[in-house]
């Protein structure tokens, strides 16, 4: 096995989590793969801010009808049962909790759960969209990132240094190297990759690792 | 998923005494008889659930629905707008010895809290009630000049609502004015239950007319002749 | 002409004023009886709090959907062009302002323009339905009344002495003796009925009646 | 009451220099292309309406739509959640170049901002924001033990509007998820302008089916072949 999970590892990993019959919101970009790896099976009901429910597959390229559309302004298709509503019930189902898991992209992870990840601070145009609401909506908010930054720094820390998202709304954290439940403030480390030892673990996280019984062994599939 | 219950007995088989349960449902327009008489029926056969607060717009007519559930004893308390109707006496005559609460909620603050209830919003503003009886306690606030009272976030333990079709997801449509505020409470219970006149393949929905999404139903059983509680109690009275 | 106007001839004479192509909603009782005087030609869309707008007459006898009521748990019917929608979205339509008009019964106004007309105090069953909703809701709030009470008590007061529906809320008060416009916190009389004096019409109104120009005729047929 | 206006230039002739205006859309889907380029035209021809207020999820996306306003210079200030698109240059080089004023609101806040504008709600609690930059100088609130932040309402005067079908009475569908803002936006304007794909006949919209209640509406323009914003996008790129 190698020694970091591939992005599409990473979602294979958190899809595993999605629990039968849930209501699901899978952020732009990196999270919505995850919907990829959902296993066989298991009913999973999409949510899109724009105002879709149950929503599929993307369609073939050429059979895209652009009003179809999901948060990331890709197009998508209806699964039967699915159902259109306007913006402010979209959030209202975010916001009033009724979502099971959203599942975000990070920059930065405190083990307060603080999260944040819309800005990387002054100089560029600010864009959140809708993760300000999300990180409140859902039961659980899970994040899949990279163990560390592109530059090799860690993003699991004590405090966020750029600006938040949102404060201690992080449940769950499926990393490049590790899955970590945030309980009582601190990252608990329920799997790692087997060829890593927790002090190796450490020595990329600036926050404390807290393990709560043996870790599990973080396999994945080549995908 | 399949949300869909055999029949009503089980669909309220675990709803517990004290727990907050609104009633779709304007008068008789959206009430569900079926639900509301099985609930009644298991209360006069177990004892339970009692002391229950009932949410709705009235505070029931005659002796059917909510009127049922207030002569048999389980409500200890209602929310409502307007707990009159062409024979309240369930209500009135408990109300006046001190037996059953009340909380009396503007039409619109009552519609707006159960939404908001609903859509996570714990606290809004809104002018009605400002300078009257019913906003003493409440903040106050000025905005633009104008002067609002502040009310909070409306929620309960389970919801009991009547639709016209409804799929295995949960999707629902209603029947002409029985919408009311049904959509509105099936977003804001824990446990939403339905009846529903029909129910049709997933997908029978078109999703452009879906009116409470699924996410917001938790039961769903059919019963295919619901009985109207306007019509019953004209029939009664006729 | 008789020297009061009936409950019939004051929702004839506010029905007159209704404009053409106006949003209105009238309140259970005597101001649904406004409908029947709408003057020939003129389209008024009728809005229920419980979620019909453009609703029509009754339907006869035997022919009632009970499910489709007005807010008084009257049967209607509907008109080409109406519309449902629930009841937080009705009370959208009242308190954000898009009523053009909403007609109201009273047991006090004052001059200020509080309205008092859901609680005659304590001992009875308290009730307020709509009406604490609605007189926040339309651009103009009309009163339809008896000028007095059943034991011949002035409607029309310095200040109301039974619980407020609503404060400052009041525009017009169509009576069974005169029309008064609440213009800065005074009963300006618009119309009277041609028998009586001003000195008559101030006697059996405790609020000081303003005058702003000779007032009109209050001439209304017979009904 | 007949709210059917000839064409789009009418619709859209008596907006104001430094008007609030809401424009229906997420994206390409729903947005209003004929009147927002009848608005641009009428900028180019007369110079007015200058100095504009947009509010819309996005800020722009290549040179079409809001991005045309914003190319024409009559766009003062972006009310908006995501001013990031495939191409946001329109927006973007004005405002690094600080010629375009930004609002920045979370998407959720931004459609119960605009909801609240129309139905009268002048301002309402949230969690979204709570302990981040974007509730700087706003009021927190704890209930019942979390931290909410308050919001106020977002009113405009005018709103531009994509429909599926109208009638004359201003009722509307429409169509998928081109819905999205434009319902709330529809009542949060003091004039709401709707293009429709089909004006049809009174009636031609079943009651249950009306999405937009035509007391919402203020002026309706049938624009039967509609132009779809990420088509023409997609269409330029290639």
């Amino acid at each position: 096995m190698a020694s970091k999970l591939t992005n599409a590892q990473i979602a294979w990993r958190a899809a595993q989590d999605l629990p039968d019959g849930s209501y699901v919101n899978l952020g732009i970009g990196f999270p919505e793969m995850i919907a990829k790896f959902k296993p066989e099976g298991r009913e999973v009901i999409y949510h899109t801010e724009n105002g879709v429910l149950d929503f599929g597959e993307a369609p073939p390229a050429g059979e895209e009808d652009w009003d179809l559309i999901n948060a990331g302004k890709k197009a998508i298709t209806l699964n039967a049962g699915a159902a259109f509503f306007h913006h402010a019930d979209s959030f209202a189902m975010v916001r009033g909790g009724h979502l099971d898991v959203a599942v975000l992209g990070a920059y930065q992870i405190a083990e307060t759960g603080d999260l944040a990840n819309w800005s990387t601070g002054p100089g560029s145009v600010p864009a959140v969209g809708g993760a300000m609401d999300l990180v409140h909506g859902a039961k659980q908010i899970w994040v899949v990132t990279d163990h560390v930054t592109k530059k090799g720094q860690p993003k699991l820390l004590k405090t966020c240094t750029l600006p938040l998202t949102g404060v201690g709304c992080v449940t769950t954290v499926y990393t490049s190297l590790a899955v970590f439940d945030i309980i009582d403030k601190r990252f608990v480390v329920r799997e790692k990759l087997p060829s890593m030892s927790l002090d190796e673990l450490q020595a990329v996280t600036e926050a404390e690792i807290v393990v709560n019984g043996k870790p599990g062994d973080l396999n994945v599939p080549e995908l | 998923m399949d949300k869909i219950y055999p029949g009503v007995a089980d669909a309220i088989s675990d709803i517990e005494d004290g727990m907050a349960v609104m009633i779709g449902g304007f008068g008789g327009s959206g009430a569900p008889i079926e639900l509301i008489h099985a609930l009644v029926d298991r209360y006069k056969a177990t004892g339970a659930p009692g002391g229950l607060t009932v949410i709705n717009n009235n505070a029931g007519n005659g002796g059917i629905g909510i009127a049922a559930m207030i002569n048999a004893g389980m409500v200890a308390k209602m929310v409502c707008s307007f707990p009159r109707s062409s024979d309240p006496r369930a209500f009135t005559d408990r109300y006046l010895a001190g037996e059953i609460g009340l909380e009396l909620v503007p039409q619109g603050t009552l519609a707006e809290r159960i939404r908001a209830g609903g859509a996570g919003i714990p606290a809004f503003y809104t002018p009605a009630t400002y300078g009257t009886q019913l906003a003493e306690g409440k903040p106050v606030a000025e905005f633009d000049g104008k002067s609002y009272v502040q009310e909070r976030w409306l929620k309960a333990d389970v919801a009991l609502i009547k639709a016209e079709l409804a799929d295995r997801k949960g999707n629902l449509t209603y029947r002409k004015a029985a919408r009311n505020f049904s959509p509105l409470m099936a977003a804001a219970a824990e446990v939403t239950i339905v009846q529903a006149r029909e129910v049709v393949a997933t997908g029978g929905i078109d999703p452009e007319h879906v009116i409470t999404p699924g996410i917001f139903v938790n039961r769903v059983v059919e019963v295919s002749d619901p009985q109207q509680e306007e019509a019953l109690l004209r029939g009664e009275a006729s």
